[in-house]
């Protein structure tokens, strides 16, 4: 492997969660805002999945490989990023409920117009 | 092989994933995001993660669009008696 | 007993899946009653187990024992700061439930269920968060007070600030967590270990700190300051704590807002505090500064509001600042003053918003303008209001005032200054309030609106719609008793003669296993302090009110004021600088190693 | 004012981050203690699927937390999506759907049902589990919405009782737990059952319960989420909001292409 293969992932990851913080600090629109903060958690899951990568590895499922046949990628990112892909889900329409919320009682979705809060 | 394939599918995420900061419209970024979900799905199945990329593609290609396009829906029919006589805020047709 | 420790988690939890799944059928004041029933059981449960958690209690989830020094399994702390920090949780949050009891409305048809098994997840996820021995078991608690805390602060639907005030709360906190899930991943590289205290030692056996430990750790504070609302990560805390439902307020700045800090303690403590990770000299100036920041901008801030709610909430961040400015001495009298104050000010800050939350139900608004002289009738809730004002202020013998004695003794030199007059302008405040709107006192406001610039950055208490759905015609006896309790408990805490040695034993058998024994006591330096804060309040509350002209000098504040702008972009933006903030003053420890 | 915090948090942060990438072990890289010890542990319990027993086993109280800000988060949707005082429920029209579309989302329904269960089934053996197939079982009931339209998917999905489901495969996940706490071992300890044998679906003691728990609990959980949603997009209405059926963005905009044909309901399908 290259110099810029060993880094790549993990610098991906770096710009997808930069990316999704700069579209959520200039969003016009909370729908909008929303979804910038779901790549935001995209960039955890490409951390997490990259961290536990292993050359040649293969799933770390036994199913049709027989144990210690082949070395196997690190399970334990995968547990903790895929329970944390439903739950982000589900986390994302608790923020999208409230964004139904502030569209029926402000009449707009667009941050720069709620102007009630404030001092 | 496996390493350009990774390589590849990186490099999709990353575009995917700027594309849908990008794109303002919250209708065409939700359809930047089921892209973005199928592509993350790609990834994680060629980093061995099978049973991450199977949740994300059901999370991220279906689950999370739809969530989002029901609320444009629903934001986009109550705002629109305020918004009468603006255009309609970035996403007229 | 160290078996019992996840029960702590799975009790309340177990209680609201049956709420929940039951809710439709039951009456609400079953409902009420057996929510509350199983909040008391958790809480007698937290203090016997905190009884015995000397020595600390460890428990590995599902068994897994380590095998030669190393497990797959999850790790429980049960020490005396962690189990303290539980305890105080279960006992707020069955004041909560009680009080919740008469103050809400009638819960909407099929829901009775829903808002106390919230709260009862509300308590696990604390609990979890307060006992985790593992960073990314740590993450998943903190998550869970998250999200059922956006879910509690937007209870309220039908007010258009609610909602807001929500959304900016999730957004903020949202990706807080995502950067302290960033850090974890960062720490795991480095590290293969997720168990704080291995974290820690795999740390130190790879060497001096690089950049990579630096934003582990940048990544993770992020993450629990934003929790703490440390300045510049505060933005989200005003507008939360002013919309949320009452119960759910004395939660928010009672417990779970200290808990951000508990848990900067327990992270810097088991995974930086060795070689490997952050000097001791880099980690303090990180504290303190921020901590002094965040004092001063809670103490202006407070001082200029005149929505009561929200008052209490900057009240909230500038003895956040206190806390961690305490913990940033990185001694065991700064740990022992912190655990003390961190009690005191739970419940002083609690009945604080249980006062303000009878106000809105009464009168049916916070705003100190629109409420000048008309609280008269209330004379109990001006009692406790004044009380927990000086409580704030630290007079003795309150508990606030003998923890933040020992807090601001270990921080020394200008800290003590900060302390002083932190704790006598936020209760100044509040004193103010009391004087205009129980006692009448004072030229009566005029009332403002539209009057340029200045008016333009201020949220009025008014407007607001009493939680009780119609405004009450006398108080409910359960509401101004869980105050009055509350307030009790704060004094016993510093009254109540060793006490505070408790309190210290108990942290000190987590940091110095035992080694170390400070004993806590009034000294006479502490309680000179004490008093001078209070009198410098009571005096800054008198002049307030009698020339209001004076000290409300609006433009001087304006440019603080103008930060506050309620728009969810600028708030993600001072996250990310708050980010950069901590970067650079951690930065010497890299350059250095 | 924004951009120029935006600038200055966003570069530092992002020097932050790169210099850390650069230290970072190799991608790739060959030591994961953690992992290698989570391998062994799973294969001593008879987990072929050894991320199964890292969530449902080893980490099991981890998932408890995340199955529990799952049921957080619906219990908070339902709360804030509830109809308010000042709205009121509109009935949508049933509407005719061409012929093509509603044979071939009657016969994928029950293939994609299975599919979730499938997945939701095999957990401890192949990749999947509860978490994938519970949100698949729940997507593909929303296929009737396609087929049919709204008012039968309400007919086959009253809301109660998959709230209560949900609600209960929360508690029959801590009932595990609690049962094994009660046999004299740790909470959630995996030592109830017999491990079985390797690479069967009877494996893995008590991980298919939890998975199951789990599947049952997301499903329903979706189901919930999704309905909330779809109430409110489709039925809730207040007096801000008119009948706008002439108008087209929005839903209607999107109808034909949204990525998996859940949400095609649009303003020819509402009446007034």
């Amino acid at each position: 492997m290259t110099a810029l293969t060993h880094v790549l992932p993990y610098l991906v990851a770096v710009w997808v969660f930069l990316a999704g913080c700069y579209g959520l600090a200039t969003s016009r629109d909370l729908i909008h805002a929303v979804g910038c903060l779901s790549v935001c958690q995209a960039a955890t899951y490409v951390l997490l999945l990259a961290v536990g990568y292993r050359d040649g590895g293969t799933a770390p499922v036994f199913s049709d490989v027989t144990p210690g046949s082949r070395p196997v990628v690190d399970p334990v990112v995968q547990a903790l990023a895929l329970t944390d892909v439903v739950v982000g889900a589900t986390v994302t329409a608790l923020l999208l409920a409230l964004v139904v919320q502030v569209a029926k009682r402000h009449g707009t979705v667009d941050p720069d117009e709620l102007s009630e809060l404030r001092g | 092989m496996t390493e350009t394939v990774i390589v590849v599918a990186l490099l999709l995420v990353a575009v995917a994933a700027t594309a849908a900061v990008a794109v303002r419209d919250p209708v065409r970024q939700s359809l930047v995001l089921a892209v973005l979900g199928v592509v993350l799905a790609v990834l994680f199945t060629v980093l061995q993660a099978p049973d991450v990329g199977l949740s994300q593609l059901a999370v991220g290609s279906a689950l999370t669009p739809l969530l989002l396009l029901l609320t444009v829906r629903k934001a986009k029919r109550r705002g629109r008696r305020a918004e009468r006589g603006r255009s309609a805020g970035g996403d007229g047709p | 007993m160290h078996h019992l420790l996840p029960l702590l988690v799975a009790v309340p939890l177990l209680g609201a899946a049956l709420l929940a799944a039951t809710g439709r059928h039951l009456p609400r004041t079953v409902a009420d009653g057996a929510a509350c029933a199983v909040s008391a059981g958790s809480a007698a449960l937290a203090l016997l187990l905190l009884a015995h958690s000397s020595p600390p209690l460890t428990e590995w989830a599902g068994g897994w024992e380590p095998v030669a020094g190393h497990s797959v399994g999850i790790l429980l702390t049960g020490d005396g700061p962690g189990l303290g920090m539980a305890a105080l949780v279960c006992v707020l949050t069955l004041a909560a439930l009680a009080y919740s009891r008469r103050s809400l409305d009638e819960p909407p048809h099929g829901h009775a269920g829903a808002f106390p098994a919230l709260v009862l997840v509300f308590q696990a996820g604390m609990c979890g968060f307060a006992i985790a021995g593992d960073l990314f078991n740590a993450f998943v608690w903190f998550e869970l007070m998250s999200v059922v805390a956006y879910a509690l602060t937007g209870h309220r639907v039908e007010e258009a600030r609610a909602v807001q005030g929500a959304l900016a709360f999730a957004v903020v906190n949202s990706l807080g967590a995502y950067a302290l899930l960033m850090g974890i991943a960062l720490l795991y590289a480095r590290t293969g270990e997720l168990a704080l205290a291995r974290i820690g030692d795999a740390l130190d056996a790879h060497g001096p700190p690089d950049a990579l430990v630096l934003a582990g750790f940048v990544l993770v504070l992020t993450g629990l300051l934003v929790k703490a609302a440390a300045v510049p990560f505060q933005f989200w805390l005003p507008d939360a704590h002013a919309v949320a439902p009452t119960p759910v307020c004395m939660l928010l700045s009672g417990v779970m807002v200290e808990l951000g800090v508990f848990g900067v303690w327990r992270v810097y403590d088991t995974v930086f505090s060795g070689p490997g990770g952050l000097p001791a000299a880099d980690a303090e100036r990180v504290l303190t500064v921020l901590g002094a920041a965040t004092a001063v901008t809670g103490a202006v801030m407070c001082w200029h509001q005149r929505h009561i709610k929200r008052l209490l909430a900057y009240s909230t961040i500038a003895h956040t600042g206190l806390f961690l400015i305490g913990l940033g001495t990185l001694t065991p009298e700064g740990d022992d003053g912190v655990a003390l104050y961190v009690v005191g000010h739970a419940g002083v800050k609690a009945a604080l918003f249980a006062c303000a939350g009878i106000l809105l139900d009464r009168y049916g608004s916070v705003d100190e303008h629109v409420l000048h002289g008309r609280a008269r009738p209330l004379r109990g809730v001006a009692v406790m209001v004044v009380a927990g004002a000086l409580g704030l202020a630290g007079l003795p013998p309150f508990g606030t005032a003998l923890g933040k004695s020992f807090a601001e003794e270990a921080a020394g030199g200008p800290f003590t200054v900060l302390y002083v007059l932190t704790s006598a302008v936020t209760a100044a405040a509040v004193l103010r309030v009391a004087a205009r709107v129980f006692l009448g006192l004072g030229p009566t406001p005029r009332e403002a609106g539209g009057e340029g610039a200045e008016d333009a950055y201020e949220t009025t208490g008014s407007g607001e719609e009493p939680e009780s759905g119609r405004r009450m015609a006398r108080v409910p006896d359960t509401m101004t008793a869980v105050p009055a309790l509350l307030l009790a408990g704060a004094l016993a805490a510093g009254a109540v003669p060793g006490f505070g040695t408790a309190v210290a034993r108990a942290v000190s058998g987590a940091t110095t296993a035992g080694l170390v024994h400070t004993s806590v006591h009034w000294t006479p330096l502490g309680v000179g302090l004490g008093l001078l804060s209070s009198l410098l309040a009571v005096a800054l509350a008198a002049v307030a009110v009698a020339r209001p002209g004076r000290l409300a000098v609006p433009g001087r504040a304006l440019p603080l004021r103008r930060l506050q702008s309620g728009h969810i972009g600028d708030y993600v933006a001072w996250l990310l600088v708050g980010t950069t903030v901590l970067g650079v003053l951690a930065l010497p420890a890299v350059l250095s190693g | 004012m924004r951009l120029w915090l935006v600038a200055v948090g966003g570069a530092g942060l992002a020097a932050l981050l790169v210099a850390a990438c650069l230290r970072l072990p190799g991608f790739g890289g060959d030591r994961h203690p953690y992992g290698d010890r989570a391998v062994e542990a799973a294969l001593s319990r008879h987990t072929a699927n050894t991320v199964s027993s890292v969530t449902f086993d080893q980490r099991a109280f981890d998932t408890l937390g995340e199955m529990s800000i799952l049921f957080a988060a619906v219990l908070g949707s339902v709360v804030l999506l509830r109809q308010t005082r000042d709205e009121h429920r509109a009935r949508p029209e049933p509407a005719a759907v061409s012929r093509p579309v509603r044979r071939y989302a009657l016969l994928v329904l029950p293939v994609a049902l299975l599919t979730g269960l499938y997945v939701i089934a095999h957990g401890q053996v192949s990749p999947g589990g509860g978490f994938q197939g519970g949100v698949v079982a729940a997507t593909a009931l929303h296929l009737l919405y396609l087929g049919a339209d709204y008012r039968a998917l309400e007919r086959l999905r009253p809301l109660a009782p998959y709230e209560a489901a949900d609600a209960l495969a929360a508690s029959s996940y801590l009932v595990t737990g609690l049962a094994a706490l009660l046999a004299g071992s740790a909470f959630l300890a995996n030592t109830l059952l017999p491990y079985g044998t390797f690479n069967t679906l009877a494996s893995a003691g008590t991980v298919p319960l939890l998975n199951a728990a789990i599947g049952m609990e997301v499903a329903c959980a979706v189901v919930v989420l999704l309905a909330g949603f779809l109430d409110q997009a489709v039925e809730i209405v207040d007096e801000g909001e008119h009948d706008e059926h002439a108008e087209h963005d929005g839903g209607g905009k999107t109808g034909g292409n949204a990525a998996d044909g859940g949400d095609h309901d649009d303003s020819g399908k509402r009446g007034k």
